[in-house]
């Protein structure tokens, strides 16, 4: 068999693979059919310290995510976000902890796995892009290299075939696949290498993306064609994406479904026409309005006041820097609450009427 | 010559290379109008922060001319440089790197107007004597609260910090504030925030402002003219609210495109 | 590459002019008269005749400049003039020596790396961990503890004491061992706080997580991916620590009276023999510029950013 | 034990060098024999109440000995390390700050240098200009300036470029105050480190030549020397080497501790 024929006969095998997969569904929602999640996340916690001591990082966060669904988690830096997604994977830097709640992936509770079947669920069923594209591969050895270790890690085959299939996901994303494979990692540009980033995530068709904050580290027109990247190359493969950001308007123009955190906790959640229409927590109205025209500049900006990382210990979190708080914001905490369908907020005012956020001055917080 | 004379800024044919295959400025000219804010865009790459950087005088041009004030901006050297620099002051887009960690905030604030001891702002006139009340007055005008001057940079927030920042650079009330991305590294519910200081600080003491940023709408909303920049080079320079015009520059086009649903 | 060892080979000949003129210009300028040395003439009574035949003998009444450049050729021949005392040319007795010097700097090395390599590895996996504690211990003992005053403490008791190995002298494994425990347990500390400090920046690096995020093992993620980083300043540190091995082990040679390099120049300085002791600074000088030269291929070859900047 | 170490690591090494300082000056006053007296009746005594840690073999007193040696060794290691940074401090700043030539002169001299392992440059010179614990001293700070240079000159190259030291360009600040204010306080807590560490290597390095015959010469109660002269009867007195070689210890102890704490709490870098 011929180069050629390699190739083909293992494009062949990447698509099969998935069409079994997915053959089985007509045109209903996977909840519909009873699928089970790609990732449940019940009542999550995690502390500063192992011993539930410390700062709590993540307050009871319940997150669903369904099959190929894009899922984005929007919040301000410490916000918890990205600390969400490393729970995920197991890879909580060292004094974080769990201390509370469970993460079920395809069904599994990802707290009983043993090391070595939570590694080799990761990069296999669980891919993640980081924020740092020049920290995604280790500098000192050809990516080619390094991409046909992962597949022989998780897929055991030869080198050859590896090699087929690392150069494949190059070319799905577009770039020279055969020298990419026989260069270093900084001998690339920024795009190139997020690119590469991607190829490897979704080489081996995972059921879940974690991107985090991929484009943050990008230009803008560059982290444009990795987003489209991102989402033409899911809905080809049918995996679900965690896409966590900081930026509304690549998440409105992307995503599924949004779930916005504020200190540790998800304050509002939906899919996103009916969050971007009916936004009930003020945070999150507050973002909203805080997206510029181009087409009709105002005077003054709308701002959210006070400091970011304000953080109220009890109650709602976001108390300290709400402009329409009442006495129980501070004090009580606040239930997640049934908006409509699919549509949830914590906000004790759901059900009154908010009024205007009104040209919010800062406030001084010391 | 009276056209120069509501001309803060004439930059004609700005070029700079950093090394042989490097060009990092290319043949750039504008020019910037008393209390103007000219707003440039562009990815990274683009030649924006060499353009501040040569403002600044950091680096020294190849080519071209910068005349501030019908002064000479390039041929300026050693102490008359040094005389020369309280007219153009940065905001940079690092706050947390623009502040000594080491310095307290009055120290930092303070820090341009004890090197020129004959300068005082108007806005600072009545309380000359008082280097402390002098720092305060800053602190306040940047919506701080006076009794942070002693605290040290660790301890504010980066929306804080560059407040302080702010403070510092309009401390001389320099004739140009050039901001070199100032809310890039802000958090965006911060980002805001800052926005709208800069913009009231400008109306309230007069000053020019080069507004440089890769946000196209923070561009927009802060300038009265707008230069796009890509690879050293200017593509196009127009009037704000002629952003969404249709006959823009394809690659203002496709920046607008990025940003818009 | 070849560039480098251009430019490298460029260094060494001017590292070499430099040596060989500050070693002459100082010897000219050091104390003492060399002509008085060999004719012992604190012992014996010399006429003044005598002494000037010596000196013309030996070209000492020629002006400097033409004294440095009869001398530079000659070296550049490998001559290296004869021993005032033992009259032998000092190139061969550099070659006779150099053996031992060599025996037991690598063995010494040796120590180290068994030390260092293992000891740095745990304490950068167990971080602040008790194996952690106990090498940052063990290191600052190391680098406190006087090799030469080690050294004796060896000496009393495994050769007087305890008569498991011999003290003196060069004559196989045995007598390899003490000098080669001196040295390394010297030099242990450093590189195992280097490998350490090395091993963990790198297994704090963007790379490692993603590495792990990749699903790799974590031996593998530690031996493939990390710590080729962590060991880049310790491929640096090692050039430098085989000229401090050389250097340590004049001190070992005088201790255990090893019949090498060290002793042979301990012994020259006490008794004034210019050219023996021209010639150690010379050949030490030499190999330190090799050995540098050896450590910049190997550190290029094991970080691809650096070759390619180049 | 290591946590204990680790907490306390900046005042044990601080007390070292205190408990030398003390010797130092009240040693003389407190020790009623001359370190220097020979008394060959009283040759190798063992410890007694006269002779608290008893005698050599030429009937000297062993304790006024070691508090002499801490005078030579304190003496010796501050002059060596306050030249090297007189030397090494002021050409980093210059070098780094200035840069182009004046960079580029330095440089080459720190390159030529710094390939050199520092015993044997010391050994080289003191085998040109003869044993003598002078010349020793001078061959130390011939070696050791080159480090404060280069991590001066790293530190300022480094900085020279962040945001801040260009924010107080633009603010006006003078080449001069800019150095002060903000370059050297940048410098200074790796330059204490490696002046701590520093300490140590070169107590060692006197130490050690002084021991090889080539410092320090007898009848000098250099501690180094005094092992010298131990090591003849270190078979049947083996006390004899036990002292000096605890003082080097405990001293180069000292400084390696001081400079580990001052590292810790000053979050500079450098190893040992």
């Amino acid at each position: 068999m011929g180069f050629d024929g390699m190739l083909t006969s293992g494009k062949m095998g990447m698509n099969k693979r998935k069409s079994e997969r997915t053959s089985t569904g007509t045109k209903t929602t996977p909840a519909e059919r009873n699928i089970p999640p790609v990732l449940q996340i019940d009542d999550l916690s995690i502390h500063t310290r192992a011993d539930s001591s410390g700062k709590r990082l993540v307050r009871n966060l319940n997150l669903t995510i369904q099959p190929g669904e894009m899922v984005a988690l929007i919040g301000e830096s410490g916000s918890g976000k990205s600390v969400t997604a490393s729970a995920v994977t197991g890879l909580l830097p060292a004094p974080l902890s769990m201390s509370g709640g469970r993460i079920l992936f395809q069904g599994r509770d990802t707290a009983t796995l043993t090391s070595p079947e939570r590694r080799a669920m990761l990069g296999k069923e669980i891919s993640v892009v980081f924020q740092d594209y020049a920290g995604s591969f280790t500098p000192f050895i050809k990516i080619g290299k390094q991409l046909i270790e992962m597949i022989r890690r998780h897929m055991g085959w030869n080198k050859t075939t590896a090699r087929v299939l690392a150069t494949q996901a190059l070319e799905q994303v577009e770039l020279a696949a055969e020298r990419v494979m026989d260069s270093y990692l900084f001998q690339l540009s920024g795009g190139q290498q997020q690119r590469v980033a991607i190829a490897a995530a979704l080489m081996l068709e995972p059921d879940l993306l974690i991107a985090d904050e991929p484009t943050t580290a990008l230009d803008t027109l560059t982290g444009e064609t990795i987003l489209q990247l991102i989402d033409s190359l899911r809905h080809k493969t049918k995996c679900a994406v965690l896409f966590i950001s900081h930026d509304l308007h690549h998440v409105i123009k992307r995503a599924d479904r949004i779930a916005v955190m504020y200190g540790g906790e998800i304050v509002e959640s939906g899919p996103t026409d009916v969050l971007v229409r009916e936004a009930r927590h003020p945070y999150t109205r507050f973002l909203l309005q805080s997206r510029m025209d181009l087409a009709d500049v105002p005077a003054r900006l709308q701002s959210i006041p006070g400091e970011p990382g304000a953080v109220s210990a009890c109650g709602c979190p976001f108390a300290l820097r709400c402009p329409v708080r009442i006495a129980r914001c501070d004090s009580e905490a606040v239930p997640e609450m049934m908006v409509s369908d699919g549509h949830t907020a914590r906000c004790h005012l759901i059900g009154e009427a908010q009024g205007d956020l009104g040209a919010a001055e800062i406030t001084r917080t010391s | 010559m009276t056209a120069q004379t509501n001309h803060l800024l004439t930059v004609s044919n700005l070029s700079m290379r950093y090394n042989k295959h490097v060009q990092a400025l290319s043949g750039v000219s504008f020019q910037i109008g008393t209390g103007e804010c000219l707003g440039v865009v562009g990815q990274s790459g683009s030649g924006k922060s060499t353009l501040a950087r040569l403002l600044l005088r950091l680096d020294q041009p190849d080519e071209g001319e910068m005349m501030l004030l019908g002064q000479p901006l390039h041929k300026l050297k050693g102490e008359a440089l040094r005389q020369w620099r309280r007219h153009v002051q940065i905001v940079f887009q690092d706050p947390a790197a623009a502040l000594n960690p080491r310095l307290s905030i009055y120290q930092s604030v303070m820090e341009p107007l004890n090197n020129y001891p004959q300068v005082t702002p108007v806005f600072l006139r009545d309380i000359r004597h008082s280097p402390r009340e002098m720092a305060e007055r800053l602190l306040s005008m940047v919506g701080l609260p006076p009794e942070w001057l002693n605290r040290k940079p660790h301890q504010l927030s980066g929306g804080q910090k560059q407040r302080v920042a702010i403070a510092r650079g309009i401390s001389l009330q320099p004739d140009l504030l050039i901001c070199d991305e100032p809310t890039a590294s802000l958090d965006v519910s911060v980002q805001a925030q800052i926005l709208n200081l800069l913009k009231d600080l400008q109306e309230q003491l007069g000053m020019s402002y080069l507004f440089i940023s890769h946000d196209i709408a923070a561009v927009r909303f802060m300038s009265n003219r707008i230069l796009v920049m890509k690879e050293g080079q200017l593509v196009e320079q127009f009037d704000a609210d002629q952003l969404l015009a249709a006959e823009r520059h394809p690659y203002t086009q496709q920046l607008v495109q990025a940003v818009t649903a | 590459m070849l560039g480098l060892i251009g430019s490298r080979l460029l260094q060494m000949i001017v590292v070499g002019l430099f040596l060989t003129f500050a070693t002459f210009v100082l010897m000219k300028l050091a104390p003492g008269d060399p002509v008085k040395t060999i004719l012992n003439i604190d012992d014996v009574a010399v006429t003044q005749a005598e002494q000037e035949a010596v000196r013309q003998s030996l070209g000492l009444d020629q002006p400097l400049v033409v004294q440095y450049t009869e001398w530079f050729w000659r070296v550049v021949r490998l001559d290296l003039g004869e021993s005032y005392i033992t009259h032998r040319p000092v190139a061969d007795l550099i070659e006779s020596k150099l053996g031992a010097t060599m025996t037991v700097t690598l063995g010494g090395l040796t120590v180290m790396l068994l030390i260092a390599v293992p000891l740095g590895i745990l304490s950068a996996v167990y971080q602040n961990r008790w194996v952690d504690q106990l090498s940052r211990l063990f290191s600052l003992i190391g680098v406190s503890l006087p090799s030469f005053w080690l050294g004796l403490v060896l000496i009393y008791w495994f050769a007087y004491q305890w008569r498991l190995l011999p003290s003196m002298g060069n004559g196989g494994l045995m007598h390899l061992i003490l000098p080669s425990v001196t040295l390394g347990i010297a030099m242990a500390g450093v590189y195992t706080r280097l490998l350490r400090s090395g091993l963990i920046k790198s297994l704090a690096e963007p790379y490692v997580r993603a590495a792990r995020a990749r699903g790799l093992g974590e031996v593998r993620v530690i031996i493939v991916h990390a710590l080729r980083e962590g060991v880049l300043p310790v491929v640096t540190m090692f050039g430098m620590s085989l000229g401090s091995l050389l250097g340590g082990s004049v001190v070992v040679e005088m201790l255990f009276a090893w019949p090498g390099l060290g002793k042979m120049v301990v012994d020259a300085i006490i008794q004034r023999d210019y050219p023996v002791i021209q010639g150690y600074v010379l050949c030490t000088g030499m190999l330190v510029v090799l050995i540098n030269l050896g450590v910049d291929l190997t550190v290029r070859m094991l970080d691809p950013r650096l070759r390619w900047r180049s | 034990m290591a946590g204990f170490i680790n907490r306390y690591a900046v005042w044990i090494g601080l007390g070292v060098w205190l408990l030398l300082a003390v010797m130092t000056l009240l040693g003389p006053y407190l020790i009623p024999h001359d370190p220097l007296a020979v008394d060959m009746g009283k040759r190798l005594q063992t410890a007694d109440a006269t002779h608290w840690l008893g005698t050599d073999h030429f009937g000297r007193d062993v304790l006024a000995r070691l508090v002499a040696g801490a005078k030579i060794t304190l003496g010796l290691t501050l002059v060596a390390i306050s030249a090297a940074l007189l030397i090494g401090v002021p050409l980093g700043l210059l070098s780094g700050y200035v840069g182009g030539v004046v960079d580029a002169a330095v440089m080459r001299v720190v390159d030529a240098l710094v390939a050199f392992p520092d015993f044997i440059i010391a050994i080289s010179i003191a085998g040109i200009l003869g044993p003598d614990v002078t010349h020793v001293v001078i061959a130390i700070v011939l070696v050791k300036w080159i480090g404060y240079a280069r991590v001066v000159r790293g530190t300022v190259m480094t900085e020279k470029g962040k945001a801040y030291v260009l924010a107080a360009r633009v603010a006006g600040t003078p080449g001069v105050k800019t150095i002060f204010r903000h370059l050297l306080p940048q410098a200074l807590p790796e330059v204490l480190v490696l002046a701590a560490l520093d300490m140590g290597k070169i107590i060692l390095m006197i130490s050690a030549l002084s021991y090889l015959g080539l410092g320090a010469q007898p009848p000098m109660p250099e501690w180094g020397a005094m092992l010298n002269d131990a090591k003849m009867m270190f078979q049947t007195h083996p006390v004899l080497m036990i002292y000096p070689g605890v003082a080097i210890f405990l001293v180069v102890l000292g400084c390696n501790l001081l400079g580990d704490g001052l590292r810790d709490r000053l979050d500079a870098r450098g190893e040992w």
